[in-house]
């Protein structure tokens, strides 16, 4: 059975359908990739997930059990974290403060508090700076330390790596590697070559709808399908 | 060439620490069509934002034919001639379709100070807001409030305000998104219709490519903020930086 | 608190604007004892308006929400606390301190209650339908104030109601010439002493850590698994209770109050909030006290100008910066 | 699309229809009471149009109208306590009246036209209050709390004989004295009708598609070449411009200014409610609601009376129903209005009951 399952799912924004009849599966363990161009449905589908749409119609289920009526924060609680493509840090608190609110009962587990130090030195380091402070690629690794400081089964991740530098994005890949050791991680990716890098399944969004799922080997070995679904492709051009 | 319709100069832009478009230094002339590419995050829509004065640089200029637009607000620049299409449709929603195309001729036109002389009575205003309706095939939706029309529609009427401000400088950001692939062909004739007016300048962020290879004369790319290549589009089309950024493979070359 | 330093020398300009305030009217006024009794006089009449007007500044913070009706709050406030110190009539002039206390603590409780269960009508009922449409809150929340007047109006009369004072506020301290009243030394006190306690409440705990949280991304918040909708009503119960105790304050401190109390008290905390800054709990002191202030010097140097005054002085504010002097951070 | 035109059509007709009973209102209805309330609903149509112009139209929510209106009416009435009653200094009050609205208006325009709505309703609200206790405290100029009774210009007095008949006695037409009443209630009904007139073609005017774009979109106003801050300034100072005149007029008419008649915060509060209960941003709406309140104010006032009278025994009921509670009433209906018929009157009809 699959971990996250979303059936028949429609949203709309204004007369503008952004997602009609999305139907996904994500398996549980390891990193899942959602793929496709700017504007086909990818960020909407992590939206969707996380309740933070008012009226979707269709189904999210979880682990067996039907959370698309659930409160976003409900939703939150069932063991699901989301890291936004803006990262959702905020900035007038204290890393400290940010990683706080993420604890279920303000209290730290010091294993796991352990293991963010240790995936992300610079968040000890600046553990009592207020938040807006740090370079983007901080903030990223702050808003993914939230997500991992009490135990999820599954983690929505957006685009983390939009507009940080490639190093940062290394570090980034290693670090996710290690979390999808324990929890599953659904990852919305533009740079392919990073979602290649990490991916086990994966599929492409086009137009509010999946047009193909499968395994990320398969994917990456078919640069043919990779044109027509992503027009990621530049050679042809030449 | 000739000189330069629109000119930036090592145009910059810093939020908090980080910044969000670095020194780009870029000049665009009449007659040529200009895509924009990078990666999501690349800093397109912000220098878009800074030539049609949505925000103000932190740093640089940009000029349009010898004019320094830098600290003029959005609606000088329009009347100086630099018109925008959005990413996300923006439009008046619970206006007609023809009175938003009208909004935008008689933006131009300067009629839209008249305060006292009914719209009906003013002909030469309704024939131009006719003519564009007609040139973007819009007329028989006319009467309807913009946000009652089809996706693919509010797209062409945001293509069709664009028009109707009859600028110099044509910028259009993503102006396909969120299309269904059989609606987008409409909005790229548009587009084509302007480009082989020879005398415009356009400039258009798009990631679809087949669309880049139908339009572009010229192709730059933004990578983080940084102007990395400009070129004609076969030559920066089979860069290999070009395509290692594209392709997220930066990481690994550095 | 090492992470204050910035802030504190960034906004440390601003900061000093009552000082400077202060040492423009003692030079204007010429009289060191007159000065000192108006700045008293100031300082505590801007700790009730901060009273008053902090739930307002709060509420828009969190949720982005105006509330036009927020002065209601403050006439129930004083209105209540004035009935509860007449019942209790017989400990308020008793010879007992501790007797002046009971009915004061009674009052004052009876104001925080009333307030709050006000809140909590006004969020449910009045606000919660129309969130995120601001045109139409300002006129249901105008509308709202103009029903609360009313059930004021009816219930206590159009004629001033007298506020019998706890014997133990009453009479003033001489100070080098200058006669300080004890009620306002109190007021002065009791405001201190709530800023204090929010203060407290939104950096050290767990729930001002989750309000300061969602003034910047509720989404976020919810995202992490809490209930902002609830949250938000507790702020908005918070908020209209803290109008309450200004109010009640207020009324000890007039001694004679109208119904017609709530709408004068709402152009001035509007005029707070604006200075201050919205959503900030330091802009709406520092609003409040510097509104105060140039109240009590006005009033002493030209009376009939002293709203006018701080009209004028929010016109400037507004031309300087055009959100106020020390808004929240989004 | 021939449905909402027809939907607009019934709606200018009952306007119109409004118009044509204020034209002979002194032949229909002869009590003097009547014109009196009939004066009274021609001013206020202007005076809701004018802030539709704000609300409706450009989403500039302002509680300083009253303000304006003020202006216009203390402006006349200083003018011809002062100077005397004659057209000149009629003329000069005003102008006066006209000119102090509009550089407030620019003031407050300029200075918060360009931060949030909500601190621009705050702001007015600060401002009328400000003007309302100015008035009440300058009581040399303006009368204070009392306000001042003035006499009317000749023309317009009561005693004037408008029309003789042979004796030399007022003419009477229609069994109507063509007295200055007469001149006075014309006086009122021609420029109120031409300032209503004046805003149906502003609206009507590329200006007014631009107060709407800046209400639908103002970001994409500014991006296709419209200085918004400019735009809702100059609408600003219209509607200042409008009210200060409709209070010129109702000055006139009244010859009696104080602060219960132009400035008070419940003149506010009727404004609102008309234009809520006549629509929003349709213009026409303005003369049904104006009508409908007028009319409310005037007769149902007497039947809360009556009925508070008659519900003496039960407890509670009376006190209820007294005319002083009458604001509560409104209040609760405001509130109703603003929940369940947000169009008012004009926009549901127009728009239909789907929307």
């Amino acid at each position: 059975m699959s971990l996250l399952s979303i059936r028949n799912m429609d949203v709309s924004i204004g007369q503008y359908a952004v997602l009609h009849g999305l139907t996904l599966d994500v398996p549980e363990g390891g990193v899942f990739v959602l793929l496709g161009r700017n504007g086909a449905g990818k960020t909407t589908t992590l939206r969707s997930i996380m309740g933070l749409w008012d009226r979707p119609a269709g189904s999210v289920t979880f682990r067996g059990e039907d959370i698309s009526s659930l409160h976003t924060s409900d939703i939150a609680r069932k063991g699901i974290a989301f890291v936004p493509e803006n990262m959702g840090i905020f900035g007038g608190l204290t890393v400290a403060e940010n990683m706080v609110l993420a604890t279920a009962n303000g209290k730290f587990d010091p294993a796991r508090l352990k293991r963010v130090y240790a995936l992300f030195p610079a968040l000890e380091q600046f553990w009592n700076k207020q938040a807006w402070s740090l370079s983007g690629g901080q903030k990223q690794m702050l808003a993914v330390a939230r997500a991992i400081i009490e135990p999820r089964d599954l983690i929505l991740i957006d685009e983390p790596t939009k507009g940080l530098a490639p190093t940062i994005i290394h570090g980034m890949g290693e670090a996710f590697k290690d979390i999808s050791q324990s929890t599953t991680i659904l990852l919305v990716e533009q740079n392919f070559a990073f979602a290649k890098s990490l991916g086990r399944d994966m599929a492409v969004i086009d137009d509010g709808q999946v047009v193909h799922t499968g395994s990320m080997a398969d994917f990456a070995a078919d640069t043919a399908l990779q044109d027509r679904l992503l027009s990621l492709s530049m050679e042809e051009g030449a | 060439m000739t000189h330069p319709s629109l000119s930036t100069r090592d145009l910059t832009i810093r939020f908090g620490g980080h910044t969000a478009v670095n020194a780009v230094t870029c000049d665009f002339h009449p007659g040529e069509l200009t895509v924009i590419v990078g990666p999501n995050g690349a800093g397109k829509t912000t220098y878009f934002n800074m030539i049609s004065g949505q925000l103000m640089p932190s740093e640089g200029t940009v000029e349009k034919d010898g004019l320094d637009l830098t600290r003029m607000p959005a609606s000088t620049r329009a009347r100086h001639g630099v018109g925008r299409a959005f990413q996300l449709t923006n439009l008046f929603p619970h206006l007609s379709v023809l009175e938003n195309i009208r909004l935008a001729v008689q933006a131009q036109s300067g009629d839209g100070r008249r305060f006292f002389t009914p719209v009906t009575r003013l002909t030469e205003l309704a024939a131009k807001a006719e003519r564009y309706l007609e040139a973007t095939r819009l007329s028989d939706r006319a009467d309807m409030p913009a946000a009652a029309l089809p996706h693919g529609d509010q797209r062409k009427l945001e293509v069709a305000l664009l028009m109707a401000m009859e600028p110099d400088i044509y910028m259009f950001d993503e102006p396909t998104a969120g299309m269904s692939l059989d609606h987008a062909p409409d909005v790229l004739d548009l587009i084509a219709e302007i480009k082989h007016d020879h005398t415009k300048t356009v400039l258009l962020v798009e990631h679809k490519m087949d669309v880049v290879r139908a339009l572009a004369d010229r192709i730059i790319v933004l990578h983080n903020g940084e102007l990395i290549a400009d070129g004609d589009p076969g030559e920066v089309m089979s860069s290999q930086i070009v395509k290692d950024v594209y392709l997220g493979n930066a990481g690994e070359l550095t | 608190m090492k992470t204050l330093g910035p802030m504190i020398e960034k906004a440390g300009g601003v900061f000093l604007l009552p000082v400077a305030i202060a040492i423009l009217a003692f030079v204007l006024i010429g009289a060191p004892s007159s000065w000192l009794t108006l700045t008293v006089a100031g300082l505590s009449m801007g700790l009730m308006l901060f009273l008053m007007a902090s739930g307002l500044s709060l509420v828009f913070g969190l949720m982005d929400v105006l509330n036009f009706g927020h002065s209601a709050f403050v006439s129930f406030g004083a209105f209540v606390a004035a009935t509860v110190l007449a019942w209790l009539g017989g400990w308020v002039g008793a010879d007992s301190i501790f007797l002046n206390a009971l009915a004061l603590i009674a009052a004052i409780s009876a104001a925080i209650v009333f307030g709050a269960a006000a809140g909590w009508f006004f969020e449910r009922v009045i606000v919660k339908p129309v969130y995120k449409d601001h045109l139409r809150q300002i006129l249901i929340t105008m509308g709202a104030l103009i029903v609360a007047e009313q059930l004021i109006l009816a219930t206590w009369g159009g004629t001033p109601t007298n506020v019998p004072r706890p014997q133990f506020l009453e009479g003033a301290i001489i100070l080098g010439g200058s006669s300080l009243e004890v009620y306002r030394l109190f007021a002065f006190i009791v405001g201190v002493v709530v800023y204090a306690g929010i203060y407290f409440l939104l950096n050290k705990t767990r729930i001002g850590l989750l309000i300061r949280a969602g003034v910047e991304n509720r989404e976020m918040v919810e995202a992490l698994g809490f209930r902002i909708d609830r949250l938000f009503i507790g702020v908005f119960m918070l908020g209209s209770a803290l109008a309450a105790v200004g109010g009640a304050m207020w009324a000890g401190y007039e001694t004679l109050i109208t119904p017609a109390l709530g709408a004068e008290m709402m152009v001035i905390v509007f005029i707070v909030v604006i200075i201050g800054g919205l959503g900030s709990i330091q802009g709406t002191l520092l609003g409040a006290i510097v509104v105060a202030l140039m109240q009590n010097y006005v009033g002493f140097l030209a009376p009939k100008l002293a709203l006018a005054s701080n009209m004028l002085l929010m016109m400037a504010i507004l031309l300087w910066r055009p959100s106020g002097l020390a808004p929240a951070v989004k | 699309m021939n449905r909402t035109m027809n939907r607009t059509l019934s709606v200018k007709i009952i306007a119109l229809t409004v118009w044509g009973l204020l034209l002979f209102s002194p032949f229909l209805f002869q009590d003097v009471r009547q014109v009196e309330v009939a004066a009274r609903i021609a001013v206020f149509i202007v005076l809701v149009a004018s802030y539709d112009l704000l609300i409706g139209y450009t989403g500039i929510v302002s509680f300083a109208h009253t303000m304006f209106f003020g202006f216009g009416a203390y402006g006349v009435a200083i003018a011809l306590k002062q100077i005397g009653p004659g057209w000149g200094a009629w003329t000069l009050g005003t102008l006066s009246g006209v000119a102090v609205s509009i550089v407030v208006a620019i003031l407050i325009g300029l200075l918060s036209l360009r931060v949030k709505a909500i601190f621009f309703a705050m702001i007015t609200l600060a401002a009328a209050s400000v003007a309302l206790v100015l008035a009440s405290q300058l009581s040399q100029f303006t009368g204070g709390e009392d306000g001042m009774i003035y006499s009317a210009p000749d023309l317009l007095k009561p005693s004037t004989k408008l029309l003789t008949d042979a004796e030399g006695d007022v003419l009477r037409i229609f069994d109507v004295r063509m007295n200055g009443k007469i001149a006075a209630y014309y006086f009122v009904f021609i420029t109120c009708a031409l300032m209503f007139w004046a805003m149906l073609r502003i609206v009507g005017s590329p200006l007014g598609t631009v107060l709407k774009a800046i209400r639908e979109n103002e970001g994409r106003a500014e991006g296709i070449g419209y200085r918004v801050v400019a735009y809702r300034t100059a609408v600003f100072v219209i509607a200042a411009t409008t009210a200060a005149l409709a209070g010129a007029v109702y000055a006139t008419w009244l010859r009696y200014t104080g602060p219960d008649t132009t400035l008070s915060f419940a003149i506010m509060i009727d404004i609102l409610l008309m234009v809520v209960i006549g629509g929003m941003g349709t213009m026409w709406g303005a003369v049904i609601g104006a009508t409908l309140m007028v009319l409310a104010q005037y007769y149902l006032r007497d039947l809360m009376e009556v009925a508070s009278r008659a519900t003496e025994a039960i407890p509670l009921l009376p006190e209820l129903l007294s005319p002083d509670r009458w604001l509560l009433w409104l209040g609760i209906i405001f509130i109703l209005l603003v929940y369940f018929f947000p169009a008012g009157i004009a926009g549901t009809i127009i728009r239909g009951r789907t929307k």
